[in-house]
């Protein structure tokens, strides 16, 4: 028992005394940091981790290039597991340190609202891949948001259920988070202000449950010809099975979510036909984006998703607009992200005054297994 | 005599010493110009110490084990946060208010153990606050659902807001942890407190000795509830945003962690714990995936080896007497022999 | 006018009659046992008056108020404690606590008075931890009352439990198997313990395996045997009754099987 | 009405399972008056199991039968592990329960550091196609996955009423101390519980990969509740409570997200749960147990 005691103590202590070791080792020569804080951890690890993926692959470019400025970037990473406390944590923690320039981050949109008054009061320049609500964006002038605008996504999507496919009842199905909460509003507004269009059922189902029954069979007593589907790509594939059961000639579309191989995997034939709007086709011809999609293919074991390919542009766009303003002044670089126009696998980008991302999109479908471009 | 027996009196001789330099030292501490987030960590240990004093109550002194703790935080947090925001409440008003609250709901939950005892009782909470959990994120109109409520407002004080950058934010922490302890120790060294143990010790001897154990046991939940939800209070201006996800079974999971780890029943062990478990991953960035598995493994450990806790020790020091009723006890030459 | 009168008790679990019309009656002052072989239903007889089980039917009268069915806390305010068969200490609290614990309903305070440390609050405690203190010394644990009650050796471990049961400021004390587990040299001691406790003006009834102690010191016994009462009287009346003898020393086995299912 | 009767069948093939994995929480809790927490999270391990096994080019049935070995032994891990050295103490009941907590903790998390926290495709192995009747659509995944349980949980309540073991297991469910004189190894008894709790486990984890073809580590945390649920309601201890139990919050679960949204439906294990622990805490199929003084 004293023993247990014993090794106890000492395994803490190891583990404190080496953490300690870890904290302090800092470079001598300061390089430009730039931290990535998302989730490492957790239900949503596999995002964070894809996006520093791809994060690091943009650096190692630029460092095998010579750096920035001359200086080697070092990207710092912080795990925030979606939450918004340990995020408003990691927050304080990133403005303590003057060395970093900026902050690509945070997941969810809540988890990153939470953060950037931080960030926006010690002029560190956040851009977030993923965040989608609007008043993300809003919160100052430091706040970037390299991500498609949900409504956009929503506005192609109508389009295609009205114009390329014709059909008139829709049913919008969303996960109960706070971003499915405020894209499926989003998503009925638009349906709703569609003279060719219907909405005839809005349901919403817990992310942490796979059974989708009965949301299903609402929507299909409401009698939804097709349906938009709101979530992360873990709705997709049971939703897709369970409906297409019960309803095998349904067309389900989703959101840029949507693209990536894993609902592939998850979904099977049921997601055949599937349609979503995207930023970025891992398919494309484009060199740029062929040698990413090699490149993270072979670090992670599969194809970028689109926000994964947003990650690497907005590490592009941040270290663009330093090289562009030739200091690591912090309102130069800011005032030079804001004018970016940059040519990145996402498409072109540029940020109105806001700090929002302007996007072109391009329809994907699935067919054969695979996904495709849908010139309709 | 051991080692921890001599240190307890050698402390205890200069105990107002002694505690006079930890407030001292806990004063001046934003003199030191540490960075905004060791402050940050400071405030966040302060909040759980007061959760883990709070968990102590129910499950260190009277043995009811709650894992449903995270549902009276939440409850404090957003009734404080709703208060501020739509009735336009001052934090200190809303403060006492939410207390009331999770002091109300704590009542609630203490009568299931009417009838519930051991690890059914421990299910039923784990049970409220998964349903806390749910009503926060169904019941949009009140609460935001899963949005969250944001820009919740700073505490301010004659006009001053209380913030990190004038460190008004640690002092309030400071302060509400002091009264909460001082309020815990007060409880506890009471005919109050001696029932709770006997509850935890025996239940039904207790019973036989005359102590109401039904009203002791909801007694214990209101307080616990009572004391989470300021700390809740306390919280949510703090980070300035929650949503229901902030309150998920794991936050009661880990006070629980740390209260075992520092010894349930003491209440230097909540500071230990608390202190322990929130400093432990913010120098374990290297242990990322092994995090929980970690805390799992303090659970199972301390189980087997040390199940009173790291500080769990039963006190070598002689039952306090007081200065007045020793001499009484000594001029009638009855005064006990110390040990 | 008895102090406790217990009057056609009867209580049956599922089908089997754990007690079944038994009437005891104790008088002031009076050392009472109540002795039977294992299983006959005395425990029972101290769970019904100490209020943890509910009778089927009968009355029970303590100082001459019907007491029957009411819950512990208040047959302890009425003025009967108990020890246990197994003893049932706050092992992890001190010996003065323990007793503390017993004076629990003496203590005349309310919660907020606690907290606010009122005069009300420090006047009681002061007050009650000194009795406590003194019955300490009555008993002979004066030594002991820093240490904790799980250090305690056994034998002062069934002190202590009378200790805390005295300090309820109870009349009646209930015993249950107080030398249980005991060598004679210690019988002996609690023997004149128990008789000291009489002429303090303590009545008490007991349960009691150990015929020394119950024929040395019973002013009266009942003999319960599956529930039932088959003899009572003075120590002597009793040790001479067939009846008693033929159910210390087994009648006819099959007749207990049968009796029991 | 149609709609009706396909949740009602989605419900009730749910609830076998929820059956399935709560005949591990009453197995235990018979045997030791343990709630075994960690369950949740051996069940989510059942199911990795037989991912990884699957991953392997075993076909469905030896990839599950291999994940039951494997799950049944990491029941008796735990139990030589962690709890036998508590029994072995005496400690109090409440430090078993935290362990379980602890471990469910390790379990999940390892999982995570193995497989990735994401959702995995797991094979559709018992899909027949879907069939109409009466008008109404049903999946014939429901059906094999009810007929599936349903076999399980007779053949276990057969081993436990009709054979020698089975005997002995109630004999020790009874009174472990009598049990033990009468020449009964307790503590086989004890590690045949958690063998056939984690192989059930591992069953119900394969079912319901299969029936959502997905798999991940937090799949036990909510079902693992829910289960518990239904053993409550059932009558905690009893096999055929767990059954009926799990039948009940099954259905009801999903008639409540069929009528009150689906946004509600976690909650009504916990409701069902609660009110049953306060109006009769032994169950339907329970015995109350007489305080022994």
């Amino acid at each position: 028992m004293k023993r247990g005691v014993f090794v106890l103590a000492l395994v803490l202590a190891a583990f404190l005394a080496v953490g300690c070791g870890g904290g302090q080792s800092q470079a001598s020569s300061v390089p430009v940091k730039i931290a990535v804080a998302l989730p490492m951890t957790g239900d949503n690890a596999e995002y964070g981790k894809s996006f520093l993926t791809a994060a690091e692959i943009m650096v190692e470019k630029w460092n095998k290039a010579g750096g920035v400025l001359g200086k080697q970037i070092e990207l710092v990473i912080y795990d925030d597991k979606n939450s918004a406390e340990e995020a408003a944590s990691i927050a304080q923690k990133i403005v303590s340190d003057k060395d970093i320039i900026g902050v690509l981050g945070h997941f969810s949109s809540g988890v990153s609202m939470t953060a950037a008054p931080t960030y926006q009061e010690n002029k560190v320049i956040e851009i977030s891949n993923c965040a989608s609500h609007p008043g993300y964006s809003k919160i100052g002038n430091y706040i970037f948001r390299n991500n498609t605008v949900i409504s956009a996504e929503f506005n192609v999507i109508v389009d295609v259920v009205a114009n390329d496919l014709k059909l008139n009842k829709v049913g919008i199905i969303a996960i109960k988070t706070d971003w499915g909460n405020t894209a499926g509003g989003i998503a009925a507004d638009l349906v709703k202000a569609n003279p060719k269009l219907t909405l005839v059922a809005h349901e919403e189902v817990l992310e942490t449950s796979d059974d989708h029954g009965p949301a299903i069979a609402k929507l299909k007593a409401a009698g939804a010809e097709a349906v938009i589907a709101v979530g992360m790509y873990s709705l997709y594939g049971p939703l897709a099975r369970q409906y297409k059961e019960v309803d095998p000639k349904i067309q389900l579309l989703g959101v840029s979510n949507a693209y990536t191989q894993q609902i592939i995997q998850l979904g099977g034939d049921a997601v055949e036909g599937l349609f979503a709007p995207v930023s970025f086709f891992a398919q494309s011809d484009d060199p740029e984006v062929k040698a990413f999609v090699d490149e993270f293919k072979k670090r992670f074991g599969m194809e970028p998703s689109a926000l994964a390919a947003q990650a690497y542009d907005s590490i592009g766009i941040l270290l663009e607009a330093i090289k562009s303003a030739g200091s690591l002044e912090r309102e130069k670089v800011r005032d030079a992200v804001n004018s970016i126009s940059y040519p990145g696998i996402t498409g072109p980008t540029n940020f109105d005054s806001i700090g929002d991302a302007d996007k072109k999109f391009q329809k994907v479908r699935i067919q054969g297994g695979k996904f495709i471009q849908y010139k309709g | 005599m051991d080692i921890t027996g001599r240190l307890e009196r050698f402390f205890s001789q200069r105990r107002i010493f002694f505690f006079a330099v930890v407030i001292a030292l806990l004063a001046a501490l934003p003199a030191f110009g540490f960075s905004r987030y060791i402050m940050r960590i400071c405030i966040v240990i302060s909040i759980y110490s007061m959760l883990t004093l709070a968990l102590n109550l129910v499950a260190g002194y009277t043995g009811q084990l709650s894992m449903g703790n995270g549902g009276f935080y939440a409850i404090g947090a957003y009734t404080a946060t709703l208060l501020m925001i739509n009735a336009g409440l001052s934090f200190w008003s809303s403060l006492v208010v939410a207390a009331a609250f999770a002091g109300i709901s704590g009542f609630l939950l203490g009568l299931p153990t009417l009838r519930l005892k051991g690890s059914y009782l421990t299910i039923v909470t784990l049970g409220f606050g998964e349903i806390v959990r749910m009503i926060l994120m169904n019941w949009d109109t009140v609460t935001n659902g899963t949005l969250g409520v944001r820009n919740i407002p700073l505490p301010s004080l004659f006009g001053v807001s209380l913030s990190f950058t004038n460190h008004g934010l640690y002092y309030l922490a400071l302060v509400l942890t002091a009264l909460v302890s001082v309020f815990c120790a007060l409880v506890i060294n009471s005919k109050v407190g001696r029932a709770f143990i006997a509850i935890r010790e025996d239940e039904i001897a207790a019973q036989m000795m005359g102590i109401k154990t039904v009203r002791y046991k909801v007694l214990a939940f209101v307080l616990s509830a009572t004391i989470s939800g300021i700390a809740g209070a306390f919280y949510a201006p703090m980070v300035g945003y929650i949503d229901p996800n902030s309150f998920t079974f794991d936050i009661s999971s880990q006070i629980i962690s740390m209260a075992i780890l520092g010894g349930l029943g003491t209440m230097r062990g909540m500071y230990f714990g608390a202190a322990a478990l929130i400093v432990f991953p913010e120098v374990s960035r290297f242990l990322m995936d092994y995090r929980f598995v970690i805390y799992g493994l303090i659970l199972v450990l301390m189980m087997r080896f040390r199940p009173q806790g790291l500080l769990g020790w039963r006190t070598r020091l002689p039952y306090r007497f007081g200065k007045v009723l020793e001499r009484q006890l000594a001029a009638e030459g009855s005064l006990p022999p110390l040990l | 006018m008895p102090l406790l009168h217990i009057k056609d008790i009867s209580l049956s679990f599922g089908g089997l009659k754990a007690v079944d019309s038994v009437n005891i009656r104790v008088d002031e002052g009076e050392i009472v046992s109540l002795i039977g072989p294992n299983g006959a239903g005395k425990t029972t007889v101290f769970n019904i008056l100490t209020g943890i089980y509910t009778v089927d039917s009968g009355e029970i009268f303590f100082e001459g108020n019907a007491i029957q069915n009411k819950i512990p806390q208040d047959i302890v305010e009425a003025g009967i404690a108990r020890t246990f068969q197994n003893i049932r200490l706050f092992r992890n609290m001190r010996v003065i606590e323990n007793v503390l614990i017993g004076s629990h309903i003496r203590e005349p305070y309310n919660f907020f008075q606690a907290v606010f440390r009122t005069r009300r609050f420090r006047d009681s405690e002061r007050e009650n931890t000194l009795k406590a203190v003194r019955l300490l010394r009555e008993v002979g644990l004066l030594a002991r009352t820093h240490d904790y009650a799980a250090n305690l050796p056994y034998g002062e471990q069934r002190k202590l439990e009378i200790a805390r049961a005295l300090a309820t400021g109870a009349k009646l004390i209930l015993l249950d198997e107080p030398a249980a587990g005991m060598n004679p040299q210690e019988s002996e001691e609690l023997l004149r313990f128990i008789l000291s406790l009489r002429g303090r003006g303590y009545t008490i009834l007991m349960i009691e395996h150990d015929m020394s102690v119950v024929m040395n010191i019973s002013d009266r016994i009942y003999v319960l045997d599956y529930g039932k009462l088959i003899s009572e009287g003075l120590p002597r009346q009793v040790a001479n009754d067939p009846k008693v003898i033929e159910a210390y020393l087994g009648g006819v086995p099959d007749a207990a099987e049968n009796n029991r299912a | 009405m149609a709609i009706f009767i396909q949740q009602l069948c989605n419900g009730l093939a749910l609830g076998l399972v929820y059956a399935l994995v709560a005949v591990g929480y009453s197995l235990v809790f018979g045997i030791l008056r343990l709630i075994n927490f960690s369950h949740g999270a051996v069940y989510a391990f059942g199911a990795h199991a037989a991912f990884f096994f699957v991953g392997l080019n075993f076909g469905p049935v030896p990839a599950i039968i291999a994940a039951l070995v494997i799950t049944g032994l990491l029941g008796v891990v735990i139990d030589k592990t962690a709890l036998a050295p508590l029994r072995k103490k005496r400690s109090v009941p409440i430090a078993a329960l935290v362990t379980t907590l602890g471990i469910s903790n390790i379990i999940q998390n390892l999982l995570v550091v193995k497989f990735g926290s994401q959702r995995k495709p797991f094979p559709d192995f018992f899909n027949l196609g879907a069939f109409t009747l009466g008008g109404i659509q049903f999946s014939s995944r429901q059906f094999v996955m009810f007929g599936v349980s349903l076999v399980l949980l007779l053949l276990l309540l057969l081993v436990v009423n009709k054979t020698k073991i089975g005997l002995a297991m109630r004999a020790t469910a009874q009174n472990a101390k009598a049990a033990s004189l009468m020449g009964i190894n307790v503590n086989s008894i004890i590690t045949l519980t958690f063998l056939m709790g984690g192989a059930s486990a591992a069953i119900a984890g394969g079912m319901v990969g299969g029936y959502y073809q997905v798999v991940y580590p937090g799949m036990g945390f909510m079902i693992g509740l829910k289960a518990f649920a239904a053993s409550v309601l059932g009558g905690i201890g009893s096999l055929p409570g767990a059954l009926v139990g799990g039948l009940l919050v099954g259905v009801i679960e999903s008639i409540a997200a069929l009528y009150i949204g689906s946004n509600y439906r976690d909650s009504m294990a916990f409701i069902i749960l609660i009110v049953v622990l306060i109006v009769r805490p032994a169950g339907l199929f329970g015995k109350n147990e007489v305080v022994k003084v």
